[in-house]
């Protein structure tokens, strides 16, 4: 793969890097690319689409609901968008607005209560920054999502489909793995909204697609995505069945991983996973981690033994763990 | 042990039609009873007594009924135009049961559910004590069997006639409902034209899942109420079933014909998870030493190749992860 | 005292009655009584008012925050009518919307994270029956506070001021102690909605404030409230300060009785209070409680041994329990 | 032990004056620092450094920075105009800090906090890894110390230039948070001029208490983000510390004069519950026997007489309650 960026030297990204991010952020958006509810019914049975927030109304941006994956249920929450111009606009493009985080609260409350997994899809813009976004607490919103995705007790499996949109997607991506559609993007900003900004221009959304490192395999590099999902063909566009197949293989694979984690395995792993995230130096020790950061993350666990901490393992008896199942489907 | 059903089964009156309320069609009593109750011409879903509800719902010949011998009380000696014994005593006649719900155990295709069934021609579907004191011991089978909880509301709201012990039913048949989440036992709540008041302010409107059947009249003030007290225009197609939805207080709204499947499916999809039991509960509570995870933390945050399926090792396939459970 | 209605005979309530309880309810709606922001700075020190349902917008009609009680936090919440024509058009006249009762939720929520106490004011007419309550799910936030309430880990303390209100009373109104001011009335629908639903008429609010035993005394003898707050003179309206200080003493002698109980027996109890109200008879047995119920509740005792369940006894550090003090506020 | 300020202490850049945004005034930035960098003709809130941040909050000498070495890298070769690490060099000379956060423990009227401040003229205080980790350590050492935690903001945003890294700060420095509830530690969230984006849908949104100051811009979209994809018009007063009040994500404004007082305040009326240790904790889990309590709960059911005070007796005074406590 081109997109590899270790060759970058801080000239900027060169031409074909550019033209390589661009092509997968236009296959992210291609406007034939199977959406969340395209490939729902392909990979489980029964799927059951509930509604609303239960405090303001139901935003189609987000659906869900629970569904069984060879015979066990799962919770799956995504991004909605349409399929053409009529479903886009009452889709809002799939932009959601804060009933739509909150919905998805709802469920992931619910399946953390009868301890089910929850799986979702990442395929949005961006969460909706209208001003009626604003007056219902769009930031509160998301920010309420992600606290409560990092300690939900059941497992998460997180997959980004489409376009990865900054913290509209994360509002319903923090999990236990990250997978990624190979020509899926994710990133902080739109690459349109980068040009304008940082290099004021409407022209250089190409070069910020590139510089941004927007793709599937930057991702994966950085640290942000556990595993890449190959697409069939010319891209999950051409053929649906064939992705549906793939990403519930991928699906299937993390459950029967993390079924091997007890609760507070499952927790202390996902703070570490969020927590571990970025880069940085530590002047003087020149270590990439505090020296004092295991023990203090040593003391925490401890602390952690407090009341009301979370102890419930029901999930991993409904998946069974990976020492159950043939490895085939398991990498190196 | 089964107990016999001590209420009539009918809820039609023995006039032999009925005229739709949305259609104004004549429709043959007999033809309604034949057909859930719905309009043969435009589908408006006419009420239904509990014996029908059951029908409609529970697996033939498994529904036992549960505490049948509650019987209301008049603790305050309550006398409008009329004393509430008389009420009471011309509703049992009426509909041939002892108070407005009827709880009990049954299948629902096969899985054995908890539920507690409305009927409104019994004083409006009004919430007083024995009303309260049935849904509360149905939730608390429910826990105790670890059992789904179902509750099909019809209801005017609390019962006035029982004072401030009529209001205290909202927090009595909310109570178990925490005690539902603790042990990960499934309610689900199905509102009934109507559903108003201290029953869908309260457990009513905490479901799971909520269900909705079309064009039901739900809201928390009656219409004529709010519209007294506010002195507003109230909008089109408020306090529906479909205002609800849209308002997001409401999963879905099903039509009577697929309410029994909707729940059978909602039953499969969210089961009541086994219980922990002693040593292995112990045993997970314990979180251990995180060193031994840190190996595993650094592994994700780190370069995987790109394969299907997640090339991270799963911790008990490796000395430093997690012990193995059985 | 004269508002028991042992006496009566099904016949209604004999007019020396109706006369009683409709002095009680224009003393409870009395437009000099105290409200709740009239009392808490006359109560409790450094009272910090906190604002909004982190999801729509702040309700004046429901006020609420930290404050000390003999230097020991606790938590604070209570309707607050207007005192004059304009904040009473700005407090709604003391009738939530949902905003409101989410508020609420968030203080109690704020209260059991650090483990203080609450404190709650009941004076409402009732909770807003417009169509933007209903839009915003008036009946689910009410329905979800009484749940709150109902598995809070702190002691609740319920004291009724003035007008005790149906569902919008209650919803901030479960507790471990209900207290009533001598002249408060409870009541699961206003005198005047029961003479019109009830009596076909304008005219009998009298006789239906009667009818449904809104009194202290009638709550008392119901075992809806525990406890009465003698109040000075003419009425609380006739000397706040002094009726301040009962109201105070009464809360401190009921936190100091709850500071006893652990967190397990104090959820217990108050699960016992709220699921003990109401009267009837069980046919065949002729006894008021189920024969089988108390054997059902050990189990359910047994089964709440579950994961998850609940056990900070924080609260009881920082309230010392009863033996601590002397036995002079306490009564027999 | 105390760590020596490594940044300036001043943010009023060396011009003598200062045109005031709100009036128009012309303030001395002697007169400013002077006044908390307030406007003395109308009250305007300036920005604030670091520094000015410390001497208004927290007691003097009691500051001690932690984690100073953090240094941010370009992970991404990031490059627009001009590489990453340009701007970070040049935000470094121009503010004399190592980047846009600084955290540490300190005393507010005696009572320790861990306290992280933004300063926006670090490139308009972005988050990137540093700041992230920064807010990170703090959170968990307000967790392992037990010591309330808050953080004053003053940020754009997301720092664009490490893209998904940046994205995942939000994660980062809202997991903490979670543990910070377990362990009934509370934050208090303190939004500045201006409070955007990324840090606003993280954090900044989740304090127990979230205090504002005057006027301060705070949103999730910036406005010209907003109006120019939705092309709407923003209504008035949009995304100011007030228009957050009245829609309930803000629980006061406080101008800066009363900023210490009422933190302070806060911290006395909320503060960190002491930890159930070992034995103490184990004998409170225990459901005791229902049976012991079922006494009590039926005296709350039944009359009591009508005093002050309650006269049910303490259960601890009675040999079927629940057993005393030390
Ligand atoms: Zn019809
Ligand atoms: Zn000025």
């Amino acid at each position: 793969m081109t997109d590899s960026v270790t060759a970058r030297t801080g000239e900027g990204p060169s031409a074909e890097a550019i033209e390589s991010a661009w092509r997968r952020v236009q296959l992210a958006r291609h406007p034939q690319r199977p959406r969340t509810l395209d490939l729902v019914p392909l990979m489980f049975e029964g799927f059951t689409e509930l509604h609303g927030d239960r405090a303001f109304g139901d935003d189609p941006a987000i659906v869900g609901g629970p569904a069984l994956l060879e015979g066990r249920p799962i919770m799956i929450i995504g991004h909605q968008k349409g399929t053409d111009t009529e479903s886009n606009i009452s889709r809002n493009f799939g932009s959601p607005h804060p009933e739509g985080f909150r919905k998805a609260q709802r469920l992931m409350r619910l399946a953390d209560k009868i301890g089910i997994p929850v799986v979702t899809f990442l395929d949005t813009a961006g969460a909706f920054p209208g001003p009626a976004a604003e007056e219902r607490g769009q930031a509160e919103a998301i920010a309420a999502s992600i606290k409560l995705m990092t300690g939900l007790q059941v497992p998460i499996v997180v997959v980004v489909l489409g376009e990865g949109g900054s913290g509209g997607a994360l509002a319903i991506g923090v999990g236990d793995r990250v997978l990624a559609l190979e020509n899926s993007v994710y990133s902080v900003i739109s690459p349109e909204g980068a040009s304008s900004i940082l290099w004021r221009s409407r022209d250089e959304a190409r070069t910020a697609a590139a510089a941004l490192r927007m793709t599937a395999t930057d991702q994966l590099e950085l640290g942000v995505v556990d595993a890449i999902i190959p697409e069939p063909g010319e891209g999950a566009h051409s053929d649906h069945a064939a992705t549906a197949r793939a990403v519930r293989a991928a699906i299937l694979a993390a459950l029967r991983e993390l079924a091997a984690y007890g609760t507070a395995e499952l927790l202390e792993t996902r703070y570490a996973r969020a927590r571990g995230m970025g880069a940085y130096l530590e002047t003087g020790t020149g270590s990439r981690r505090p020296p004092e950061a295991s023990s203090l993350r040593r003391r925490i666990g401890r602390i952690l033994h407090l009341p009301g901490v979370p102890r419930r393992p029901r999930w991993s008896e409904i998946w069974p763990s990976a020492d159950d199942d043939a490895d085939t489907e398991r990498g190196a | 042990m089964p107990i016999k059903f001590p209420f009539s089964r009918r809820a039609a009156p023995s006039d032999a039609w009925t005229k739709c309320p949305s259609c104004d069609a004549q429709v043959f009593n007999k033809q309604l009873e034949r057909s859930q109750r719905l309009c043969p011409s435009c589908g408006h879903h006419f009420r239904m007594s509990i014996g029908e509800r059951i029908d409609l719902l529970i697996d033939p010949g498994t529904f036992e009924e549960r505490d049948a011998g509650l019987e209301s009380v008049d603790r305050l000696g309550f006398h409008d135009d009329r004393p509430y014994a008389d009420r009471l005593e011309a509703s049992q006649l009426k509909t041939g049961l002892r108070d407005a719900v009827v709880w009990g155990v049954g299948d629902i295709e096969g899985r054995r559910v908890a539920i507690g069934i409305f009927d409104f021609r019994f004083m409006g579907g009004s919430m007083g004590s024995v009303v309260g004191e049935k849904l509360a011991r149905c939730f608390e089978t429910a826990l105790v069997e670890r059992i789904p909880a179902i509750v099909v509301s019809a209801s005017g709201g609390a019962r006035m006639q029982e004072g401030t012990l009529s209001l205290m039913q909202l927090a009595k048949t909310t109570a178990p409902l925490v005690r539902l989440d603790v042990a990960g036992v499934p309610f689900i709540s199905v509102l009934t034209d109507p559903t108003t008041g201290g029953v869908l302010a309260s457990f009513a409107s905490l479901g799971d899942v909520v269900l909705a059947e079309p064009k039901a009249l739900i809201g928390f003030a009656g219409a004529r109420v709010a519209s007294g007290t506010v002195g507003e225009e109230m909008p089109e197609g408020f306090q529906s079933a479909e205002f609800l939805l849209a308002h997001g207080f409401v999963d879905a709204v099903v039509p009577r014909q697929e309410l029994r499947g909707t729940l059978a499916r909602l039953l499969r999809l969210l089961p009541v998870p086994a219980v922990d039991d002693g040593a292995a509960d112990d045993d997970d509570r314990s979180w251990g030493p995180l060193g031994a995870l840190s190996g595993f933390a650094e592994r994700l945050g780190g370069a995987v190749s790109e394969t299907i399926g997640i090339d991270v090792e799963a911790p008990s396939a490796n000395g430093s992860g997690p012990e193995e459970r059985t």
